[in-house]
């Protein structure tokens, strides 16, 4: 397990920042109430939060991937290394080194493995060794996307499709990788793995994240700092090792009482739940 | 080894019956792949039975041999005690069989309420004609499956969004829709793939809690993919684990979590 | 005012033959107005509305103007002729088509307000075949004669004519049905290689025209054996075609070019006034002196309207009076500046279609004009006139229609 | 050899030249369906555009006249001028790069992620609207086209072959007729479908083109740019709209019906498959072929002719019951 | 707060499932109907009724139809004009046989008769889907109007190749042929409107619109909740077919009174009620209505400005009025792609909040 309280100790510089955000869709749904987050360069900072606090609207608003689902940003302001973003073109901010690996995976059906990974090297112009050193890499780390390189990635299973949705996202080496829900119907240890990956990228060659995940539990061991999102307004945020033993937290998101795990079994009974703020 | 011969008792003191669905050798490619290789289990009346295994197992896959989307190449499917034809899928539903899907294939442009109402499709006789001109006996059809659709949705809790488009909803929510479709068939036997990837601890709760008490209250035998090993030595009574299309463990949760072969190929190390 | 809706359009597949039709109805008009001050002292106003040839936009021009007392439609399109035949017969309006509609419309004792003098498709049937006798010396029997033709109502009226025909002269008749829009043709224009006809003719329109002439020059069939009626028969069929083009006939049933006084009374009084309805440049071409030549016909019908009636504020009832008692002469037309422009006929009470006189027009590419090489010929009474009789008849039995004419 | 047989070997190969041209419309639908998922129903009236823009840079027609005529009361017409036929095809093509850019700020921008039948909704309006547009700037008289890439003697040629008429009366005694005006459209087409398929199969551009036919908001993640890859894709449509308005556009003048050859395109697209541009060409010359063969051995002598345009669309059809996604098309992913 | 459905409580399912749930809805519906029926039959003239009204409740019965088939079946069909002319057809042979039999039932007839063409032409959709089936019904359009082009049986051995449709009643009051009032031609289309509008919002409201739907938004899934999607996707093609079949009817005998198949059904035909049925908006009964009143009135009305009021040459108009509508499609598209029946919806949501914003 990661030691959280060593980087939150430096000031390390600011790479996203995200300041008192409203997002609407369809010009009358309101999404998000006003959230603001940072991410620090080399961190990996955590989004968490229940179905539809908001957090995929969140990372969406930062990578500008809003305008296709028409959604718009009317409040707040949303920075990448301290320029305005959110009027840019979704691709310029790759170019940038910002990429986002979405929620359900989002793969190109038609396109065989290979070819999926192959996009993600879209915005890069370093020649074909490159391009084939890193295809080599995402292999890698993901043997089980070797063997189904030739296949079409709609045919691929679940598990299978959010590797290469990940893969092709390392393919365009980015800074920083917003990544949606990632362990997502994904086997424990592949999860792990996945985890173990982020975590590599992030020591060893200073990619930072930003993580939307349900699964508080893995990400709160992985992460640095951690948001929590409730109804689209951050209800709480610290680093990581504090949030993990906040009782409120272990109760709501982690599953344990002060007995330690409770069973699934042992949930029948309705129950009020408590809310912070709203 | 628990002995299944007869029928079991579980842990918690449920009687299970007879054999539901059995699956005997069953064996599916597609071209070159081979996604479920000479596979045999069964399912019993009122019990929950897991099926777990590493990504690209061919667990899915298995489901859909059990829904009848896929035919395999090789073995049969026994339901109720004898082998079944190659049925459409929509036969197959209509022998009592739900399911839910691993990507959420709710009808986006529809109501939550019309999602739900559509699992009571089967249920619903009136004709074209009877239904073009409405009073009469498809409006009274209508509202009687109506209760049904309702009492399914006040028991999942999702009254709040009964009118709103499914399109519009939360990952979380959609997974809960989809099950409510499920359940509005009165299935006998319910499929579940993956019910809860994408919940955070709290839903995963509220979601064992459905599967407990549909169980408990219908008898519904339920056959589920989860990739949550909690929830699966939790809920399930018994459970078959998959790996490269092969069946490598089958059993209660315990003989199944310390079984080396199935720790090596999927469960790892555990942290909690 | 004397109020001439003009039924056109301008835009369209059809909209390269519309333009210059309702540019010449128009200038026409223009020019009474401003050389003569309307007629009979009366100005004319013409209301243009825009069809797109398409049926309903038809009735929704008929609609919108039937109102201010329109003299006479021209609705130029034989799917709107059909729809208004009825409904201007209840209003009491009289319609003009002219060498299109419902042929059958000749017979006035049936249609009261339908008019399609001087000339009819059946008229244009005969027209080709009389050609054909009179450069074979009268003898055409044992000949081959190819139709092509738009396959829809209007390619399909000449059948009946020349099956008919081909009875009484013992030619061999072809048929070769081209599908809307017409813009390939591989097919029909090798099965004329195989079949080898003596003569073409076609019933075409928009662009069925152009890409026929186009590929009658490919496989080289001989141009001056190829005869369109006259809708096939403008400069913007042939044009395209170029070179190849050379030799080309149509029948017609009014003459061509410029060459008349009344167009340098246009030319003063309305284009170099700045007052011509289109860009002033389709003057002289087939199609203008076809608009230009309705104008004249329902200008004089209007002027035998108001001797009739001694009025000059005529009504719609008046103006059919005026056309059923309609004369055209020689002098009548020289005077009009437009000597042996059309041919002389005389409207009655039974025969709202004139004589049917034909005449055929040839294509020069090198001078890009049309001339008339075969004078204003009378047509195939007998064989019409059994044809129109029939059909007339059916239509009366199916609408209850007595007899008005004794 | 008997007469009928001749006859149909004629036939057969007027078919395949038929096809060809069929093809040539059916290739920019394919374009931009495999780039963007969208049925491009404006393609005809692209092709028209091209050829009336093209024939108005020619003649140096001044465009909107008409409309300024009306308005200002002046009398405009043309510059005066005769442009050589190369300069004013790079104009048009330089007219249509401009469209696909008009297409793709004005239009598609706003619509990334909507279903197909919405993106084929705003097709048609633009059909509406380029049909307008193009009667407006340029008129809607009949316009004759004569492109001369070389001088005098470099028009496109028309009419029949000879050597072909001579050589094969030499064999069969009966001289077959082909068009010089389709050998000149396969020449074309084949050099077009090549380079296409060249810029598909073997660039990152076609790569991401495909990429972006499956998922939009995919593509904008990993940073595609639909601004740059639609305006490409458009432009590269536009361009071969204007060979086939050329080609359609020397034998009809050109005129509003050329828009209405996306008729004949779209039976080949059903039989190649949306999404595949060898498919265009195949599905081009089975239609060709089949509608000439069935209209001269069934369809002129025993059901009174005119069959070609429903049997392209019957035998497509018959092909789809077979596979569903054409002959060559992607196919369609079920699973759930 | 200007729209309001607070206060609106359904204490039973069949209360809340009613056509029209709100009340401020239904009370605004009822006053559109007694306008409809017992207004404007008064003070209609032959331009409004010719010109306007009768294509407008026509196309508004096709659009409905196809809207079932596209909107909520999902089965895109370009086949409208030739299953217009079928129902056309039909109802000129049973108008000629049978002289003394009702228009009602003529017309009705002609729907069936329509409906059974349909279900034939719907076979392929079982394996075609998408835009190639789309393409796919184009065969029936090219072949059905080659069909009543070529088979004089069809149109009686007539001449001219037209049908023309003779006089005929209803209750003993003319409502075909030139001399019919205006206002009966008027209320026997409304009647047949109405009825379909209701029909329609019936079927699509319970078990079979339900099914259409499911098929429509993913077929698969549809099939294995249990589904059969040969005959759901049959049903929708049958039932659209009727109504098209109706509209086709009365087109030609109530509205043109004589037709010529390949002007009046032509592929533009099928186009034009396409576009009328995804500019108002697929999948909703009122976006019929709303696509039909759009691409009917809109031409009438820009030719009015333009030539009559601003008194601009007819072509001039013509040209920019296909700029106008072109761009006026987009334009909706882009404020919102699903159609005037949903920016109706939001228009709705958004009143309901007003004057707050969210
Ligand atoms: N395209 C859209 N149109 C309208 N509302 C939307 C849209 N997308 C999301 N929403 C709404 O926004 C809210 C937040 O959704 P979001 O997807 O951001 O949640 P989330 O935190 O990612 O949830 P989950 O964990 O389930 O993915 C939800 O209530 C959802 O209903
Ligand atoms: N229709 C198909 N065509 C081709 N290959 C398929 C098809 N369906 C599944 N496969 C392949 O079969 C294998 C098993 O897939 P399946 O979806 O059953 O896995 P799974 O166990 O459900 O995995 P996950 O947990 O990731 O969902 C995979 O390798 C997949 O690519
Ligand atoms: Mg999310
Ligand atoms: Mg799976």
């Amino acid at each position: 397990m990661l030691d959280a309280a060593k980087t939150t100790d430096v000031q390390a510089e600011t790479l996203l920042e995200v300041n008192n955000i409203e997002v609407i869709y369809n010009h009358v749904i309101l999404v998000l109430k006003g959230v603001s987050l940072n991410v620090p360069r080399g961190g990996i900072t955590a989004l968490l939060g229940g179905n539809g606090a908001g957090k995929t609207t969140t990372l969406k608003a930062i990578s500008n991937l809003l305008h296709s689902e028409r959604g718009e940003v009317t409040k707040g302001s949303i920075k990448h290394r301290g320029e305005i973003v959110h009027e840019l073109d979704p691709a310029e901010l790759v170019r940038r080194g910002v990429i986002q690996v979405m929620e359900g995976r989002h793969c190109f059906e038609h396109l065989t493995v290979e070819e999926n990974l192959l996009t993600g090297y879209y915005t890069r112009a370093e020649g074909k060794a490159a391009m084939m050193a890193d295809l080599e890499k995402v292999y890698e780390y993901f043997p089980r996307l070797r063997e189904r390189r030739k296949s079409q990635a709609g045919y691929t299973s679940g598990g299978e499709q959010q590797m290469v949705a990940i893969g092709r996202a390392l393919m365009s080496k980015p800074e920083t990788i917003l990544l949606d829900e990632p362990s997502m119907g994904l086997a424990p240890q592949l999860v792990e793995e996945i985890f173990g990956i982020v975590k590599d990228l992030n020591e060893k060659e200073g990619v930072s994240f930003l993580l939307a995940e349900q699964n508080t539990n893995v990400a709160l061991r992985f992460a640095h700092y951690g948001y929590i999102l409730e109804s689209g307004r951050v209800v709480m945020d610290g680093p990581a090792a504090e949030l993990r033993e906040n009782p409120d937290v272990k109760e709501f998101y982690l599953g344990m009482s002060d007995e330690g795990r409770k069973s699934f079994r042992d949930v029948r009974s309705y129950r009020r739940r408590k809310r912070w703020l709203s | 080894m628990l002995d299944t011969s007869e029928g079991y008792t579980t842990a918690d003191g449920r009687k299970i019956g007879g054999v539901v669905m059995e699956m005997k050798n069953i064996t599916l490619r597609f071209g070159g792949v081979k996604a479920i290789t000479d596979i045999s289990f069964d399912i019993r009346e009122g019990e929950i039975r897991a099926i777990i295994g590493p990504n690209g197992a061919g667990k899915s896959s298995m489901l859909n041999v059990m829904s009848g989307f896929y035919v395999p190449q090789e073995g049969e499917v026994w339901f109720h005690g004898k082998p079944r034809p190659p049925l459409k899928p929509y036969e197959v539903a209509r022998q009592g069989i739900a399911r839910t899907f691993q990507n959420i294939a709710l009808f986006e442009g529809m109501s939550v309420l019309d999602n739900v109402m559509t699992g009571r499709l089967t249920q619903m006789k009136t004709g074209l004609l009877a239904q073009s001109i409405w009073k009469g006996r498809a409006e009274k059809e209508e509202t009687e499956n109506r209760e049904i659709a309702e009492k399914v949705i006040d028991f999942l809790e999702i009254q709040a969004i009964r009118k709103t488009p499914v399109s519009r909803l939360p990952y979380g929510l959609k997974k809960r829709v989809e099950l409510a479709r499920a359940l509005a068939a009165e299935p006998k036997l319910l499929l579940l793939d993956e019910p809860m990837a994408g919940m955070n601890v709290e839903e995963k709760e509220d979601m064992s809690r459905f599967i407990l008490d549909v169980n408990d209250e219908f008898g519904t035998t339920i056959a589920l993919i989860e990739h949550d090993m909690g929830v699966v030595m939790d809920l399930s009574d018994r459970v078959v684990v998959m790996d490269y299309g092969k069946k490598i463990g089958d059993g209660t949760p315990d003989e199944v979590r310390n079984n080396q072969e199935v720790i090596d190929a999927y469960l790892g190390v555990e942290h909690d | 005012d004397l109020t001439f809706p003009d039924l056109s359009y301008r835009t369209g597949p059809y909209a390269a033959g519309g333009i210059p039709f309702s540019d010449g109805y128009n200038d026409y008009f223009t020019l009474l107005n401003e050389r003569d001050g309307g007629i009979g002292g009366v100005k004319v106003k013409v209301t243009e509305c825009e069809t797109g040839y398409n049926t309903e936009k038809g009735v929704e021009c008929y609609e919108a103007t039937k109102g201010d007392s329109p003299m006479v439609y021209q609705p130029l399109s034989t799917g709107i002729t059909y729809q208004l035949i009825p409904k201007a017969t209840a209003d009491g309006i009289p319609m003009h088509t002219m060498g299109y509609g419902r042929t059958s419309a000749k017979n006035g004792d049936v249609f009261s307000n339908v008019f399609n003098y001087p000339a009819n498709y059946w008229d244009g049937a005969s027209g080709v075949v009389n050609y054909l006798l009179e450069i074979n010396d009268g003898n055409i029997n044992g000949k081959k004669l190819a139709l092509l033709y738009h396959n829809s109502a209007y390619g399909k009226e000449p059948i009946r004519t020349l099956e008919e025909l081909s009875k009484k002269h013992g030619f061999e008749l072809v048929l070769l049905p081209v599908d809307h829009p017409g813009q390939e043709q591989k097919s029909q224009w090798l099965q004329i290689r195989r079949e080898k006809p003596d003569y073409v003719t076609m019933w075409g329109w928009g662009v069925m025209n152009q890409v026929a002439i186009q590929e009658a020059a490919n496989i080289r069939y001989p141009m001056e054996n190829f005869i369109g009626i006259w809708w096939s028969g403008a400069e913007h069929d042939v044009l395209p075609a170029g070179a190849a083009a050379d030799g080309y006939k149509a029948v017609t049933f009014h003459n061509v070019g410029r060459d008349f006084p009344v167009f340098d009374d246009i030319q003063t009084y309305v284009i170099d006034a700045g007052k011509a309805a289109g860009a002033g440049d389709q003057v002289g071409n087939v199609l203008y002196n076809r608009g230009m030549y309705a104008a004249m016909l329902a200008a004089e019908a209007a002027k035998t309207a108001q001797e009739i009636h001694g009025t000059q504020d005529i009504t719609p009832e008046m103006m059919r009076d005026g056309m059923e008692a309609l004369e055209i002469t020689e002098e009548k037309m020289a005077a009009l500046g437009m000597p042996n422009f059309g041919p002389s006929f005389k409207v009655t009470c039974g025969n709202h279609g004139g004589d049917g006189m034909v005449g055929v027009n040839q294509w020069d590419a090198e001078t890009q004009t049309w001339s008339l090489i075969s004078d204003f010929k009378p047509t195939d009474s007998e064989v019409i006139g059994a044809l129109i009789a029939e059909d007339s008849a059916a239509f009366a039995a199916e609408n209850n229609i007595e007899s008005r004419c004794k | 050899m008997s007469d009928q047989f001749v006859f149909a070997m004629e036939v057969t190969l007027n078919g395949l030249m038929a096809g060809v041209l069929y093809a040539l419309v059916a290739l920019g639908f394919v374009l931009i369906y495999k780039a963007s998922g969208i049925f491009n129903f404006a393609q005809g009236v692209m092709a028209l555009f091209a050829a009336m823009t093209l024939v108005g840079i020619m003649n140096g027609q001044v465009p909107f006249s008409h409309l300024i005529n009306a308005t200002f009361g002046t009398d405009l017409h043309d510059f005066g001028w005769h442009l050589p036929a190369l300069l004013a095809i790079l104009l048009t093509v330089g007219v249509m790069v401009l469209l696909a850019w008009g297409v793709q700020r004005f239009v598609f921008s706003h619509l990334v992620g909507q279903e197909p039948i919405i993106l084929f909704m705003a097709t048609i309006g633009l059909a509406y609207f380029l049909e307008g547009l193009a009667d407006l700037m340029w008129g809607s008289e009949i316009k004759t086209l004569n492109v001369c890439l070389f001088g005098e003697s470099g028009c496109l040629p028309q009419g029949i072959n000879e050597t072909i008429d001579a050589v094969t009366y030499e064999w069969f005694g009966y001289g077959f007729f082909i068009d010089n005006l389709d050998i000149t459209a396969t020449i074309v087409a084949a050099v077009l479908v090549a380079a296409l398929i060249a810029f598909s199969q073997y660039t990152k551009q076609g790569r991401a083109l495909r990429a972006v036919a499956d998922d939009h908001q995919a593509a904008l993640s990993v940073g595609i740019s639909l601004n740059f890859i639609w305006i490409l894709v458009w432009s590269l449509a536009g361009f071969v709209a204007l060979v086939a308005g050329i080609m359609w556009g020397a034998k009809s003048g050109v005129q509003f019906s050329l828009s209405l050859i996306a008729l004949k395109a779209l039976p080949v697209l059903m039989l190649g498959g949306f999404t595949s541009i060898p498919g265009a060409i195949v599905g081009g010359l089975i239609i060709g072929v089949g509608e000439k063969l069935f209209e001269f051995a069934i369809g002129a002598p025993f059901l009174g002719g005119a069959t070609e345009n429903w049997f392209a669309y019957v035998l497509a059809l018959v092909f789809l019951v077979f596979r569903p996604q054409g002959l060559f098309g992607e196919k369609i992913i079920e699973r759930v | 707060m200007f729209y309001r459905e607070a206060g609106d409580f359904h204490t039973t399912y069949t209360s809340d499932s009613q056509t029209f749930p709100i009340k401020f809805d239904r009370y605004r519906y009822y006053v559109i109907l007694v306008i409809a029926f017992l207004v404007v039959p008064f003070i209609i003239n032959d331009y409004w009724a010719n010109a306007i009204l009768l294509p407008f409740l026509i196309y508004a019965i096709a659009a409905i139809g196809l809207n079932i088939l596209t909107g909520y079946c999902g089965q895109v069909s370009l086949g409208t004009g030739g299953f217009m002319a079928v129902g056309a057809y039909a109802c000129y042979k049973l108008m000629t046989a049978f002289p003394d039999v009702s228009m009602f039932i003529h017309v009705i007839l002609a729907g069936a008769i329509t409906a059974v063409v349909g279900v034939l032409f719907g076979l392929p959709s079982l394996r075609i889907k998408g835009f190639y089936l789309a393409v796919a019904t184009l065969a029936a359009q090219f072949f059905l109007l080659w069909l009543f082009n070529k088979v004089p049986w069809f149109y009686n051995y007539s001449a001219s190749g037209q049908i023309n449709a003779p006089e005929r009643e209803v209750f003993g009051i003319l409502i075909t042929g030139a001399s019919a009032p205006a206002w009966a031609t008027y209320l026997f289309c409304l009647i047949f409107c109405f009825a379909s509008a209701i029909v329609a919002r019936n079927l699509t409201r319970g078990t079979v619109g339900r099914k259409w739907m499911a098929i429509r938004d993913m077929d698969i899934a549809a099939e294995i909740i249990g589904v059969n999607p040969l005959r759901a996707k049959l049903s929708a093609f049958a039932v659209s077919s009727f109504f098209v079949g109706i509209s086709g009817a009365l087109f030609f005998s109530i509205y043109l009174g004589a037709v010529e198949v390949g002007e009046a059904f032509s592929i533009q035909k099928s186009f034009l009620v396409l576009f009328m049925v995804i500019v108002g908006g697929l999948g909703s009964i009122f976006g019929s209505f709303a696509g039909a009143a759009f691409l009917v009135l809109l031409p009438v009305a820009l030719k009015v400005l333009g030539v009559d009021m601003l008194g601009w040459p007819t072509d001039i108009v013509a040209h920019f009025q296909l700029v106008i509508v072109g761009a006026l499609i987009i334009f909706f598209l882009i404020v919102e792609p699903h159609g005037l029946a949903q920016l109706w919806r939001l228009a709705k949501e958004k009143l309901r909040l007003w004057p707050f914003p969210h």
